[in-house]
């Protein structure tokens, strides 16, 4: 266990190298990541969403630093919580770049409306896209079950030869599940670039990470296959990108498979449906203080203690801690605000698939 | 008040009854599933029964369909009976092995030393806009998995006396939920107060009819009704029968019916190759080619998964229409 | 010598000729399986691959049957054609989630973005004296399942031609191999020398008859031989039709057949209720019932897993006898 | 992790106390699984036996060890290896005593044989066998099946109050499914009194354990569970038994489930059908220091240098090292070959089941 070992001390390695572009965008990432899932509530709220809301706020960290870490041609695979990340991938080369190796927010908002402009046209729901040229892995909603498939890729592309990695997200509770054992299992063996990023949010619907988990942290499901299984800090951004770029660079290096535990806390409901009776089924000790650290405040300290941000610059969106109904559009950025506002433009005026392609594409001619 | 108010339950609640009854008949029965303890069951089917039963008895259970199935397998194998929730029965896939060769099995491999009084339940179907993996009736799995008995109940009054009878066989039982008809106001119903079952086996006819018999089960029984609506309006009279329990299948209900009608169509929502309603058709053919005066027909989901937006599930799920439609090609014959 | 020896080739054999004349073809399939490598598989069927193709491209699997599919989908997902072995069909039960759930559905899913050259293919089928757990025929839970094609040669000339139809094919493929066929002899045959294929969907008259259709596929075929026979002597003339391909079905070739003989009895040894026969059935109602003297009928396995020991095998399988009384009956009635 | 290198310690130990009686049986019962497999090997160039021979030859430490711990009431379940464990388990009760619970020579041999007095009625093959009553769960083919069915049988009896221990063997292949991981991280959530027994015999089929097992031992899975996972000298029975002891102890006191890694060697093919291809698949030199240290061997010597045995007792029975075409009966105690001649002359009268029952038992009315 010497690599796990190795990779657990880097707290006290530098950071890597960030530009102040770098330390902005990732800040204003993180402010879109939240923007998008108050926008959507709202648009629930305006009948346009379709379906179920299954929310990332307080999560946004684990997304933007993983994702910030990654190479356009490196493949991921979010699930149901992971919404921003069809559109955070490859973000930093153009929020607007058709060229860029992740999904536009238009076609985004065209799917959580249900819209024919969806990567999908609107043939399955919420997270259930994905895109071959983007790179991103199409899931089913069967929990941990794009691990297999994501050593599939790994797979392929390490017998091409490149240098590509592949990066599969997971709720703690999936990693209860025989696929998700079966297929780190494998890519250990075969030393694949395959990272499986754990969002501990502690709970899996109304069920403790206690009561499924019996390690003290969920990475070290890694020992029992001999792979590095390391822990972030799943509010502070930066801790989660210095950490994923590691596990990154060494499964780049062709050293195999890793687990990166992102420790975090699902601030609502397990979908929007969820929202009222979540306070019922939680401790409203445990909410407090799962949600007493807000991503957005974490990075606003941090950017601020080293200088890279005035107090004032830092403070001029303050959608810290705020719910849905309490943040108002004066809490983001514009650019943030301007960006969803073109998808949903986009997405309002995109039609609904005609009947008839109900019955195509089961088979491909 | 001096007048009683007529208590009514609905479709969710007579599960809910019946799961409490039977475990407060039973100190060694057992429920598990994923997030039925402390949450009460995604859609409550099992709210409250940790809080009467505690944390062992009512159990929550990491995501990890083969281990339930293969926990209720072994706690039944020391003579337990055993409720196992499916979050959703889509996830069934999961934990399709140990059903099929395992659960499914027991008795027969050993030459019935061991039954098993297993009750693997959960939501089920579409018409919700659940998409692929919130849709699904994948019955026919399991009626081709000798060993299961396999049950739907359409109305409240049969989601709770079938499920009681399902959790008192000794063999194990796959139990359909229609999600859509847990809280339909019009299946509210006045329950017995006293205990009783819908015994297993026994398919119901739900209306008298002369010139064609419609055979359904779970929501599409609906549907059904609504058609035998528009051929009354058109002068036919249609029969209309609540399978309830596909395995083992009530023949005789079915068969006295067509004897009468000459004619008649199946309706289901899973996919149509090698689906439930072909396997009555087979029946049909098999009992009472004779009777008939029109092919044995079906109206079923296309062979596709269930999509998602609303003109898509609608294209390749059987409608009112369709239905109809197939009925009136059927009578035209 | 001067004469040249024809060479003849088994079922198991042309199997191993497909993989390995697509896998010379095209640098980026691979093989994935338990054991297929350093052992060559239990069967042999990829015997010597490794040594040709190398460590990578000729995967050993641990046992692990979600991670195979799920490898295989995500192969797939980037361009790959994929052979996925399952040690024994037996076990695809332990894959069954990625099956039905994931490589069934991408291309639909994705309409249309992301094709799915997969073949599942794997020993099957019963008279062995396998048991339980390695006798099956499972093809029933995947015609069931949109999005899959389904394939069962009975030849060694169709093994080789429909395997490698299905290693080109665009869709997710499961391919029954009948275990029992590998090393027959009387099926040894000369196969072309030059590249072809047997086309996925187009079933085939083995033999032509007036009197009654005989309609199967794999092992049953050569029951149906010797039945045909039998009838021939009773003087009545039997059109024996091989399936080959479950889904999709050419059904034209069976309907015109039965337009013919007007009778029609259908062969397989899965279980009754919901298998393929009883889905022939329900077609043939759809299709051809105008033209049936008699109801359509089925030989198939009892609802019954497969027991091991000689009697009890025999009792719920179809056999030569049962197969002929059934046809006897429907010519009689 | 404190618990698991508690136990890995354990080595240093005083040994469990046996009594010389104790020393004894385990001596013979080596004798009788080794003549057991023998045995069935002559009779199926006899044409009696139905079906293919799962040898454990040279791996009959790791079932008398881990049985020989256990007491009457506690559950097993034997999968194709392990045949000699459903008439080894309890055996020390009385070979012939009806009430012990274990199941008879005479049943079991009608299993092998196909016949009807068998314990299934012969209705599933070779292993596939069981019973309620002699607390022996009867498997199916799919491997690493068990251990779900495992610890609902642990659930319930810890539910019941009482201290039975459930114990599962499976070959180090089987670790890889989904299955294991399953049921072994719900049993260490719930500390449920299992003990996973795992026989590293180096291959699965034609599959060295290295390229499906990422872990130096295969015991580290647990490390992932964060429950005791110890390495056995699975040649050793006395340190199999040791070990075997701690973590029954240790189960039994409801502190959870466990791992036993017993170090051995498949000494021949995957099957009988398979005895000679094993030897191109398998290097040489692999087969034969795998097979150097015989299990029988190495119970001889220890009883001869702890004086529980005089040398020239201990040598009395020498099928150590020998194929079934080197040994003869005289390599064995008399005993146990007539143990199993009165099972194999049993199992010769006894007849086949009746055809219709073959339609039998689907349901229970
Ligand atoms: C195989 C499977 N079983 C059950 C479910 C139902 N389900 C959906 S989300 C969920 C909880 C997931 O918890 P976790 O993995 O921690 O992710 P989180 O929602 O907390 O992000 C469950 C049980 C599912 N989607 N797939
Ligand atoms: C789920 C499943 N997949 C595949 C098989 C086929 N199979 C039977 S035994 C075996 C090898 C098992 O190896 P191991 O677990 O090490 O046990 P050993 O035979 O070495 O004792 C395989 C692959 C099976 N029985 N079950
Ligand atoms: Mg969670
Ligand atoms: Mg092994």
């Amino acid at each position: 266990m010497s690599i796990g070992k190795k990779l657990t001390e880097t707290k006290k390695l530098p950071r890597h190298s960030l530009t102040r572009e770098d330390y902005l965008e990732i800040f204003k990432q993180l402010f879109l990541a939240r923007y998008f899932d108050i926008r959507l509530i709202k648009e629930k709220k305006r009948g346009r969403l379709r379906g179920t809301l299954y929310s990332s706020h307080n999560q946004e960290a684990v997304l933007v630093g993983t994702l910030y870490a990654l190479n356009p041609e490196d493949w991921i695979s979010p699930i149901h919580r992971d919404m921003p990340a069809f559109f955070l991938k490859d973000l930093k080369s153009g929020w607007n770049n058709p060229e860029r190796k992740g999904i536009s927010i238009e076609q985004i908002i065209c799917q959580v409306f249900g819209k024919v402009d969806a990567p999908g046209r609107a043939r399955d729901n919420w997270s259930h896209i994905g895109s071959r040229e983007k790179k991103i892995i199409h899931s089913t909603s069967m929990l941990a079950g794009t691990i297999p498939v994501a050593a599939g890729v790994a797979l392929s592309e390490k017998m091409r030869g490149s240098d590509t990695v592949v990066v599969t997200y997971n709720g703690e509770g999936s990693t209860a599940r025989g696929d998700f054992h079966e297929a780190i299992n494998y890519a250990a063996v075969k030393k694949l670039p395959m990272i499986t990023v754990i969002e501990n949010n502690m709970w899996a619907y109304g069920t403790h990470v206690s009561e499924v988990c019996n390690t003290p942290d969920v990475a070290d499901r890694a020992k029992g296959f001999d792979i590095p299984g390391i822990v972030a800090d799943g509010q502070d951004v930066f801790d989660v990108y210095d950490k994923m770029s590691q596990l990154v660079e060494y499964a780049r290096q062709g050293n195999g498979p890793s687990i990166l535990e992102c420790k975090t806390y699902r601030a609502y409901g397990h979908g929007d449906h969820d929202d009222n009776r979540a306070d019922k089924y939680r401790p409203s000790e445990d909410v407090n203080s799962g949600r007493s650290r807000d991503p957005l405040a974490v990075c606003r300290e941090y950017l601020v203690n080293e200088n890279i941000l005035g107090k004032d610059d830092a403070n001029l969106y303050m959608a810290d801690n705020k719910s849905a109904s309490q943040a108002s559009d004066e809490d983001f950025p514009e650019e943030v605000i301007n960006y969803l506002k073109q998808g949903v433009d986009f997405a309002i005026n995109s039609g609904l698939p005609e009947a008839e392609e109900g019955g195509m594409w089961v088979f491909k001619e | 008040m001096s007048v009683e108010q007529a208590v009514k339950t609905n479709y969710l609640n007579a599960l809910k009854q019946a799961i409490d009854e039977e475990m407060a008949a039973d100190s060694e029965m057992i429920c598990i599933g994923e997030d039925i303890a402390n949450l009460g069951g995604a859609f409550g089917v099992t709210e409250g029964l940790v809080d009467k039963y505690g944390k062992w008895r009512v159990q929550d259970m990491p995501i990890a369909e083969e281990c339930i199935v293969g926990t209720a397998v072994g706690a039944a194998l020391t003579g337990r009976r055993v409720m196992a929730e499916m979050q959703f029965i889509d996830f069934i896939s999961c934990g399709f092995d140990q059903i099929v060769n395992n659960l499914a099995t027991f008795h027969y491999r050993t030459a019935g030393e061991v039954p098993m009084p297993v009750v693997l339940r959960g939501p089920a179907g579409g018409y919700g806009g659940g998409a692929l993996y919130h849709s699904q009736m994948n019955e026919g799995w399991f009626c081709h998995s000798p060993g299961l008995k396999v049950v739907c109940p359409s109305t409240s009054y049969d989601a709770k006396g079938l499920l009681k009878a399902a959790l008192r066989d000794p063999n194990p039982v796959i139990f359909y939920e229609i999600k859509e008809l847990y809280r339909r106001k019009d299946l509210e119903e006045e329950l017995p107060t006293t205990d009783y079952i819908v015994p297993l086996g026994k398919a119901t006819v739900r209306r008298s009819g002369e010139h064609i018999t419609l055979v359904s089960y779970g929501q599409n029984m609906y549907h059904c009704y609504q058609v035998a609506d528009m051929l009354a309006k058109d002068g036919y009279s249609a029969e209309v029968i609540d399978i309830r329990t596909l395995v083992p299948l009530d023949e005789q209900t079915i068969m006295d019916s067509i004897k009468k009608t000459s004619r008649v169509v199946v309706v289901n929502e899973a996919p149509r190759t090698c689906g439930f309603a072909g396997e009555v058709l087979a029946r049909v053919c098999e009992n009472a080619f004779e009777y008939l005066d029109a092919p044995p027909a079906r109206c079923t989901r296309l062979d596709t998964p269930v999509p998602w937006v609303k003109p898509l599930e609608s294209f390749v799920l059987p409608s009112v229409e369709k239905i109809y439609n197939t009925c009136i090609r059927t009578l035209k014959y």
